[in-house]
């Protein structure tokens, strides 16, 4: 285990694949300091729900901003100065060139801190962080999309990036359930995808709601109710533990092999680059090596989710 | 090999600080044994074994500053000739700070905001990091022992980028800077177990230079090209063949003096059969979950990072962590997925000999046997290990 | 009354039903007061922990005066029978921790003893002045 | 090891095994000798056939109420039978007075005791590593790995605590290993303070200064702490609220135990247990110690005398007398 | 966040000492801090007006104003602030009048100085949350626990407001004290006539409820929505059925003490215990029943024509849901026997209570109203007052005055001359006379010189039976001498105490009680018949020793409250409470231990466990749980410990 037996792409970097002056933002990986978060400034604020709100930002540096490429599924740290950075997908599409999204759901210290912001208020983002989803792979299946509450922005920008290729993907389906309808982000895509005929679009709520005239129903339920058939199928879940696992128990049911069904996981991060030690699933950290793991992976980790 | 008179310590060391910062082995006032600053005034203490804590910190501060930064906040609408104003104050402030203005935005409200990115930037190398901030000024640590040093190249893999994974500036830098001189061990201690992890009490993982003691001083060996040209100082004599002699008994004895209490082979597979192994529990027991061993490990690396902030003006910093802090993995939500004490128990053995070799090809531990003397309740890694590498055993049995 | 003002810094942490009115009351009689101290409002002396005040210290305060309603006087009938046995280790303590004991005190001001805040304010002002700003960085 | 000790050693694995045999516990938490001789360990009996190498000797300094406070033990809902020293089972009688252990599931073993050796007092005295401690009569005798042996005397190496113990017996117990000890008279002391309480106000900040930065936060006089039972949500590392900063700096540092004296107060009897895991031996009783001799100036409380009393700070008198303005 | 600061000129109050347009240029570099401005007079219409153009206009999320006490303008700004749509406790006031401008002459000094507590303000403003006023439902109903005078008069007061009342009495009749009584001071008019009525008319009103015979088991909830369960003793007797005709009575062969007469007769094991009881209704005292005790008998069943009564009649509980309770439970006379050996200790017949003359006093009491010794059945010729028995006597442990001994003597004596005619000898040993109410020195004055009753100022030492008499032995300090008195009757003026209970029940309920059993209201002077425990109310003499009219008058006052409490569907309370985080409570429940209002309770998780909630609607704010919580999980909204330090970060640093 010495320096010897280290095989040449295995090597340590060093101060030459540093690019100088940069941050994360800038060149990924081999950036220069990956802990220098690139201010942005908040350009537009959605409030989704009474919790959640999305906030639109746009790099300072607009050569930073013209040159910002992400997979859909990876993540960001969205951080106040002065408060703290927190984890969130990036759930604009990968082709928005204007800004990115973040949804955040308010929690604790950070998010409430940005909560508190007003458009126009800087922020500073460290992004794109981990391993997306892999779509290429998935072209000419039948995509399936299980979300609940909050779980939709881990999802959404993977969402657009599909239907933007839509030609590339057989039937797909989105099956979005939220506690009330006032729980229900993004009502704009709805709106959008439930006006389209080549997707499928199923919406429901946990309990009976006054005005609401859409489905009832726990997802998972709602989803063995479905019934979607697993050949050539790939099924991407995301939302509240409770809801992962029991949908993960329905999928099983239906007859889909764990190779065919998608996650992405939560933990409690900081460094977001696989220092820092606390984001480990055994030996794989859901910062770098995450958060997008099939079932198939997950079944070889320890299980300490 | 050189020799190094007993009595030239004082005036190596005289020497080595011309050029660089030297770090050696200080005893407090409260009797406890710890790194400091050499000055003229200091004594050396190289008899007691192995300081409390390792050098860790000389490379990786336990607090550590990424970011400084002050808001400014200006309000222009109300009075156009106060913009101005504190755009110059902004100009001289970037100039006197070395800071970066990140930010202007017009016209409606005028918020300025002044990063100072301190750090990351090696020297000579402008740009990465600036001006005001990181220290990375040369450093030599004098008199660790070969376990510390080796704890510290096990580390650098994960600061380095291993494998092509992020690099870290701050650590990386010091490293660079750092010199380590090192120590062979005279009396190794009953906690010891570098052996078994295939260390040695006079090993050179890590180490610029080697000294052994012996009689009347030091044989003194150069491991690297940094030692090489650090032992070309008039103060070291060539080495006459007694004393590579008597280092070589010196080293033997020393190496008798470490017990091989548990087998490598073995351990990777063991951690990893007994992931669900009810035995955790009993191991766990009588830790209380503190983190001291973590604290006190040359080779733990687990940190925090934190934002702090008073008036407008203030710093994200990393401080250390460590993976027995209950909140360590909590989430928000308030589920932590190593709740309870064994989990986390596991996680740093699981750690430093089964998730980081993986990773890195490298073990996460030295043998240098602290997290046994510190613990409060003297939980033994070796137990551990030895308990856990039965697992496999057990296994394997069943099977 | 002295309008002198020292380089000294002193927090007072002053309930909100009594001390902050009798503070009030002072203000509107003009009783003139020294400028070394700010003061901060809280419901209840019961909500001050004493970590508060140690807080304070260690931010770099020269001086910690709290003031709640007069024991019995309560707004919440007993915020300040609990808050004074902790006051009162807090100030057995801090001679302890290398802060000398006059900079800090606690004490009970009514509403309606706009006299009494002036004298205590000026005195313990007075007091910590003469000691001057606080040297020591252990807190 | 003087003939009470070894009663008392035998009474307390005589008291295990039936408690074990009887299934009224789970297991059975006394001592046992650590890897080398002159370490001594918490064990955690499960077995009858493991009594045998429970122990009791001057060097059983744990304080085996920790394992009692919430989240310690496992599984949660154990039945645990635990020995206590006098000064243990103050910090016992501090849980139970707050029901924050469950009297039902417990077994006590209280254990009167003599004093324990400070350990790291006498490892300074050697270059190398001790490795056995052993007791005869009054005296110690203590080899080290490199051979050399030493006679000292027992009452020299007391802990300061302990050579001024005012509890050597347990003030709650269900039994009894060996005699209670007489009691000592007169008011309650509180060695060792005398000296730093001489200094000047520089010069006490000037030690403290000194004495805090280097602490490295490694939370063991927290975990260690059988009062502080909230350790695994302590303040000290929450950022809600920003009580104390988490850079780790001498300020910091103080702070962050004045937290935690503040919040045991009137529940710490001072035991010591968070001066003897200190890493870096900071002098924490000089915080605890002087807060209960405070505390009991100011109100003749003591923390964790009887089962009845609420602890000072969640009670008041209207008439306490104290030193307001 | 957008910050606005509004700096006060206040004419020249505060911008002759603080330089207020200097200081809206500094305040402007504070972070987050985008729009600043002085104004001449900020509360004034265009102020306010300017403070709402701003926020429009700048898109404001949090406004400072810098003008003069927030006890004086907090409340306008705050609506200022809410009109323009912002929440308004994302407002902050900087006191720099009161605190700065008017206590201070150099002006330098005081801008500076007005320019810290600016920052304070804005740093406090930064951690501010929206909050919103709690509301929760409120149930109309009302339970009042016991039914004296006070009891009574609140139920009616409420009845007649239209709300729902359940009046819960122990005794199988309410009235309480007063219907015990014979006249009334200081107008010595029939305590029954104008009592009765009152309780006929409770009796009949349709928005109330008695329940006699019943006492308070349990209380959960809190203010607006309590949930109540009521024990109903049984009495043997199916009430249903009774019509009070009494017949039982008059066939029941056995007997037991009368408490209605203070131990003055006997009363039948079967009893209704005068003849206007409301109800009136029938309770067997089964500790003396013939059946209950030896087997048989049975004679009351045999002779009901209602056929009401029910041996095998168990305890049964009923549960009330009600928005405010009201606590009347009076009080008791102080059981002097065991307190006065010096007095005879209650073996001296002819030594009585002053309740016990009260029945012996009056028409429809055991002796019908005749006034005659104990020991021999004649009219005495001597009688002896001796007051403050069990009051202002610091040795029985009674520091207190009863405050209705002194007054009730007089009455007694003046009666005493009206049934045993004038030449009766009375005397009254007093210590001081406490005549406080409305003609009742003149009553008092009446007694002595109208009536002839000698006062004699001084304590009596000793009584002791001599003869045939009771020789009372005292000091008459005005004159200075030993006197001694043959009497045929004493009288003690016996003090009161709390109620038989009273600690228990304050207990049940979550309320406060002194040393003496008697309720503690919220403040003496401020809040005086409401408790800490919101919703829950003090009427009468539970509170403290009271007269007829003082105990009426509060409870009446009681009403208004229980009224003004009850007027909304929904009740707001303050959103400035204090909330737990749930993550980080460890439950260890010093919170519930050191809450004055008991508003934290324990709350059990989905997975289990317990963790504290703080009751937003009973939480008066006071923060006592945020200093004591360990964990400092406990938060108090809007004083929250974070947006304290950053006061002080800002007051110390820069
Ligand atoms: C891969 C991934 C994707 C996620 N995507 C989303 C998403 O799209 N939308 C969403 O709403 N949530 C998302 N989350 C969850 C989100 O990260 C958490 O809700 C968030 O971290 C909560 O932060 P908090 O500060 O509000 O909570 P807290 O409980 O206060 O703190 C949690 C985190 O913030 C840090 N922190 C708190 N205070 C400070 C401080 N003063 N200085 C420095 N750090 C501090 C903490 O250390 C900790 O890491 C995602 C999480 C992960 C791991
Ligand atoms: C000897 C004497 C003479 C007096 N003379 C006069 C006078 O002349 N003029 C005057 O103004 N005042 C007089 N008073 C005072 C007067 O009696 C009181 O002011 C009045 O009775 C107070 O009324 P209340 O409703 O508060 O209490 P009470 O009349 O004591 O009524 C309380 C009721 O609550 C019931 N109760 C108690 N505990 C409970 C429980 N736990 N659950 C359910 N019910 C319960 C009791 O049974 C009782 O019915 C006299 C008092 C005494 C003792
Ligand atoms: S995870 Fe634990 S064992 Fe691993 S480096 Fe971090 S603190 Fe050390
Ligand atoms: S092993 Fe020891 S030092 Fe490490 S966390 Fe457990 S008790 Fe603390
Ligand atoms: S045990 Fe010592 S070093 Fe560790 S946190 Fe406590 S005081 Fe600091
Ligand atoms: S603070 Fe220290 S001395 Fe006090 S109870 Fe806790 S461990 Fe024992
Ligand atoms: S703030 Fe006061 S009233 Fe509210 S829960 Fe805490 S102690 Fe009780
Ligand atoms: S005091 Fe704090 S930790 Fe304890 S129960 Fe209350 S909220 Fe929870």
């Amino acid at each position: 285990m010495s320096d010897e037996a280290v095989s040449s792409e295995r090597r340590r970097l060093t101060f030459a694949d540093v690019e100088l002056g940069s941050s994360i933002a800038r060149a990924a990986r081999y950036a220069g300091n990956p802990y220098l978060p690139e201010t942005a400034t908040v350009v537009e604020i959605i409030q989704e729900t009474p919790n959640i709100k999305s906030f639109r930002v746009r790099f300072d540096d607009e050569q930073v901003q013209a040159g910002f490429s992400f997979q859909p599924g990876q993540v960001g740290q969205l951080g106040v100065l002065g408060i703290g950075e927190a984890t969130f997908a990036i759930n604009s599409s990968p082709s928005e060139k204007e800004y990115l999204q973040f949804s955040v759901m308010q929690a604790g210290e950070v998010t409430i801190g940005l909560h508190c912001l007003s458009e126009r208020d800087k922020v500073g983002v460290r992004a794109p962080m981990g391993r997306g989803f892999p779509v290429e792979e998935w072209k000419g299946k039948n995509l399936l999309y299980v979300m609940g509450g909050i779980g939709s922005a881990a999802l959404r920008a993977t969402i657009l990036y599909t239907l933007e290729q839509r030609a590339e993907y057989q039937d797909i389906t989105i099956l979005y359930g939220a506690r009330t309808p006032v729980d229900l982000t993004y009502q704009y895509d709805i709106d959008e995808w439930e006006a389209r005929s080549d997707i499928n679009t199923v919406i429901t709520v946990d309990a009976p709601f006054p005005g609401w005239d859409g489905r009832v129903g726990f997802v998972p339920a709602v989803l063995e109710e479905l019934a979607p058939a697993p050949a050539n199928t790939v099924a991407v879940t995301c939302g509240p533990p409770i809801m992962i696992k029991f949908v993960l128990q329905a999928l099983q049911k239906l007859g889909f092999a764990d190779e065919q069904v998608y996650t992405t996981l939560e933990k409690r991060m900081k460094c977001g680059i696989g220092i820092c030690g606390r984001c480990n699933l055994g030996p794989k950290y859901v910062c770098v090596d995450g958060p997008v793991f099939s079932l198939a992976e997950l079944r070889d980790l320890p299980d300490e989710l | 090999m050189k020799f190094l008179a007993r009595d030239q310590l004082p005036t190596l060391l005289a020497d080595l600080s011309t050029a660089a910062e030297v770090w050696v082995p200080v005893k407090q006032q409260n009797g406890v044994v710890q790194f400091d600053r050499w000055a003229p005034d200091v004594d050396v203490e190289l008899d007691v074994f192995l300081a409390r804590q390792s050098p860790k910190e000389n490379v990786f501060p336990q607090t550590e500053t990424y970011l400084e930064y002050r808001y400014l906040m200006v309000c222009s609408a109300q009075r156009p000739e106060f913009t101005d104003q504190t755009r110059e104050e902004l100009r001289q402030l970037v100039e006197s700070e070395g800071g970066e203005v990140v930010a202007e935005v017009p016209p409606v409200a005028q918020e300025l905001l002044l990063v100072a990115d301190v750090g990351g930037g090696s020297q000579g190398e402008p740009g990465l990091g600036s001006a005001a901030g990181m220290d990375d000024s040369a450093q030599i640590i004098l008199g660790l022992r070969p376990c510390d040093a080796r704890g510290l190249s096990q580390m650098d893999n994960v600061f380095g980028g291993y494998g092509g994974f992020y690099f870290d500036p701050y650590y990386n830098v010091r490293r660079n800077n750092t010199t380590i001189i090192a120590v062979t061990c005279r009396t190794p201690r009953s906690t010891c177990f570098c052996r078994a992890l295939g260390g040695s009490p006079a090993g050179t993982e890590g180490v610029d230079v080697l000294m052994t003691e012996i009689e009347g001083g030091f044989a003194v060996e150069a491991v690297t090209p940094k030692g090489e040209s650090l032992v070309e100082r008039s103060v070291f004599e060539k080495a006459q063949p007694e004393v590579e002699e008597s280092a070589v008994a010196a080293k033997q004895a020393a190496e008798a003096g470490v017990n091989v209490p548990f087998e490598l082979d073995g351990v990777r597979e063991g951690l990893k059969a007994g992931f669900d192994s009810p035995v955790w529990h009993d191991l766990a027991m009588r830790c209380i979950s503190c983190g001291t061993c973590t604290y006190v490990c040359p080779s733990c690396y687990c940190f925090n990072i934190n934002d702090e902030i008073v008036e407008g003006t203030g710093e994200r910093f990393r401080c250390w962590d460590n993976c027995f802090n209950p909140m360590y993995t909590l989430e928000t939500s308030g589920h932590n997925p190593r709740e309870s004490k064994h989990a986390r128990f596991r996680n740093r053995f699981s750690h430093k000999f089964w998730y980081y070799p993986d990773k890195y090809d490298s073990l996460l531990c030295s043998g240098c046997g602290r997290c046994i003397m510190y613990c409060p309740t003297h939980v033994d890694i070796r137990e551990v290990l030895r308990t856990m590498s039965a697992e496999t055993t057990a296994e394997k049995g069943e099977a | 009354m002295t309008d002198s003002s020292g380089n000294v810094k002193i927090i007072a942490i002053v309930c909100n039903w009594c001390s902050y009115a009798g503070a009030d009351g002072a203000g509107t009689a003009r009783l003139k007061q020294p400028y070394d101290f700010r003061v901060m409002r809280v419901p209840c002396t019961g909500r001050v922990d004493p970590l508060l005040a140690l807080k304070a210290f260690e931010k770099g305060a020269d001086g910690v005066l709290i003031s709640g309603c007069h024991p019995g006087d309560c707004h919440y009938s007993e915020g300040n029978y609990y808050a004074r046995r902790k006051f009162e280790l807090l100030k057995r303590m801090l001679p302890h921790l290398g802060i000398e004991p006059e900079r800090y005190t606690y004490t009970w001001v009514s509403a309606s003893e706009a006299a009494r805040w002036q004298q205590v304010v000026t005195n313990f002002v007075t007091k910590v002045g003469e000691l001057g700003p606080r040297q020591g960085g252990a807190l | 090891m003087s003939g009470a000790e070894i009663a008392r050693q035998d009474r307390i694995r005589e008291l295990a095994r039936q408690a074990l045999t009887e299934g009224k516990v789970d297991y059975f938490i006394g001592w046992k000798a650590g890897h080398v001789p002159s370490e001594v360990i918490p064990a955690f009996v499960r077995n009858v056939d493991e009594c045998d190498m429970l122990l009791w000797n001057p060097l059983c300094h744990h304080n085996l109420t920790t394992f009692l406070k919430r989240k310690m033990p496992d599984p949660p809902d154990a039945r645990i039978g635990v020995c206590v020293k006098g000064c243990d089972s103050r910090t016992l009688v501090a849980l139970l007075q707050e029901t924050l252990v469950d009297k039902e599931r417990l077994y006590v073993v209280g254990v009167p005791c003599d004093g324990i050796i400070d350990r790291r007092r006498l490892e300074k005295a050697f270059s190398d590593e001790v490795i056995d401690i052993a007791f005869q009569g009054e005296q110690v005798v203590v080899t080290t790995r490199g051979g050399e042996t030493k006679e000292l005397a027992y009452e020299e190496l007391l802990l300061e605590q302990c050579a001024s113990c005012d509890f050597p017996n347990p003030r709650y117990y269900d039994d009894l290993a060996g005699e209670l000890l007489p009691q000592p008279e007169g008011p309650p002391r509180f060695p060792g303070l005398e000296e730093y309480e001489a200094l000047s106000a520089e010069e006490k900040d000037r030690v403290l200064a000194d004495a805090f930065a280097t602490c490295i936060r490694c939370f063991a006089c927290i975990h260690v702490c059988p009062v502080c039972y909230c350790w695994d949500q302590c303040v000290n590392r929450s950022r809600r609220p920003a009580l104390v900063g988490q850079k780790v700096a001498a300020k910091e540092n103080l702070m962050f135990q004045m937290v935690h004296m503040f919040h045991v107060a009137g529940r710490c009897p001072s035991c010591g247990a968070c001066d003897r895991s200190c890493p870096v031996e900071i002098p924490l009783y000089l915080l605890h110690r002087k807060m209960n001799k405070e505390l009991f100036e100011m109100l003749g409380f003591q923390a964790g005398l009887n089962v009845e009393d609420k602890p000072v700070f969640q009670t008041f008198n209207i008439d306490d007398a104290l030193g307001e303005q | 966040m957008r910050i606005g600061v509004f700096i006060c000129h206040c004419g020249t109050n505060i911008a002759a000492t603080v330089d207020s347009h200097g200081l809206a240029e500094r305040a402007a570099e504070l972070k987050d801090v985008v729009h600043t401005e002085d104004v001449m007079y900020t509360c004034s219409e265009p102020g306010q007006a300017g403070i709402q153009r701003a926020i429009r206009e700048k898109g404001l999320t949090r406004v400072v104003v810098a003008a003069c006490s927030p006890q004086m303008h907090e409340v306008t700004f705050r609506r200022c602030v809410e009109d323009a749509g912002l929440n308004p406790h994302l407002f902050e006031m900087a006191n720099i009048r009161e605190h700065c401008s008017w206590i201070h002459d150099d002006k330098e000094l005081a801008t500076e100085k007005a320019y810290e507590i600016i920052k304070m303000a804005v740093a406090k403003v930064r951690t501010a949350e929206p909050l919103f006023p709690n509301e929760v439902d409120v149930n109309k109903d009302v339970l009042v626990i016991g039914g004296g005078v006070a009891g009574i008069q609140v139920a009616l007061d409420l009845a007649d407001a239209g709300l729902k009342v359940t009046i819960v009495e122990r005794e199988t009749t309410i009235g309480g004290t007063m219907a015990r009584l014979d006249k009334t001071f200081p107008t010595i008019d029939c305590s029954a006539c104008i009592l009765t009525p009152r309780m006929v008319d409770a009796a009949h009103h349709e928005n109330i409820t008695i329940m006699a015979y019943s006492e308070v088991d349990r209380v959960q909830g809190y203010v607006g929505n309590f949930v109540v369960d009521i024990k109903r003793k049984a009495a043997m007797v199916d009430w249903n059925r009774c019509i009070g005709c009494e017949l039982c009575v008059q066939k029941c062969p056995a007997r037991g003490p009368d408490y209605f007469n203070a131990g003055l007769a006997e009363t039948k094991a079967i009893y209704i215990p005068f003849p206007q009881a409301v109800p009136k209704r029938a309770a067997i005292q089964t500790d003396y029943c013939r059946w209950f005790q030896q087997g048989k008998c049975r004679v009351c069943s045999r002779v009901c024509p209602a056929n009401a009564i029910d041996y095998d009649q168990q305890d049964t509980y009923v549960q009330r849901k009600v928005g405010a309770i009201v606590v009347a439970t009076g009080m008791d006379v102080f059981p002097w026997e065991e307190y006065y050996p010096q007095y005879g200790g209650g073996r001296i017949p002819d030594v009585i209570s002053g309740l016990q003359y009260e029945r012996m006093l009056n028409a429809s009491g055991p002796t019908g109203g005749h006034v005659h010794r104990i020991s021999n059945h004649e009219e005495p010729k001597t009688v002896v007052f001796i007051q403050c028995v069990g009051s202002r006597d610091e040795a029985v442990g009674r520091p207190y005055c009863s405050s209705v001994c002194c007054m009730y003597t007089a009455k007694q004596a003046i009666l005493t001359k009206s049934h045993c005619g004038d030449d009766t000898d009375v005397y009254v040993f007093y210590i001081d006379i406490r005549a406080t109410g409305k003609g009742y020195e003149e009553f008092i004055k009446r007694a002595q010189s109208e009536f002839g009753v000698n006062y004699v100022r001084g304590r009596v030492s000793k009584l002791y039976e001599d003869n045939g008499k009771v020789m009372v032995r005292g000091m008459d300090t005005l004159l200075g001498h030993q006197v001694e008195i043959p009497a045929d009757l004493v009288i003690l003026a016996t003090g009161t105490t709390s109620a038989e209970g009273a600690p228990q029940l304050a207990q049940t309920l979550n309320i406060s009680y002194d040393e003496f059993g008697f309720f503690k209201e919220s403040h003496p002077k401020l809040r005086p018949v409401e408790t800490n425990t919101a919703g829950i109310f003090l009427a009468g003499a539970c509170q403290s020793p009271k007269d007829i009219p003082t105990s009426v008058a509060q409870a009446s006052g009681t009403a208004s409250k229980v009224l003004g409490l009850l007027a909304k569907d929904k009740l707001k309370t303050s959103p400035e409470v204090a909330v737990v985080d749930q993550s980080r409570c460890v439950g260890c429940w010093k919170c519930i231990d050191v809450c004055p209002f008991s508003a934290p309770e324990k709350q059990e998780l989905r997975d289990g466990t317990s963790r504290s909630h703080v009751i937003e609607t009973v939480c008066q704010g006071c923060g006592i749980c945020v200093a004591t919580c360990p964990v400092n999980c406990i938060s108090l909204k809007g004083f929250t410990t974070d947006s304290l330090i950053d006061q002080l970060e800002e007051a110390l640093l820069g």
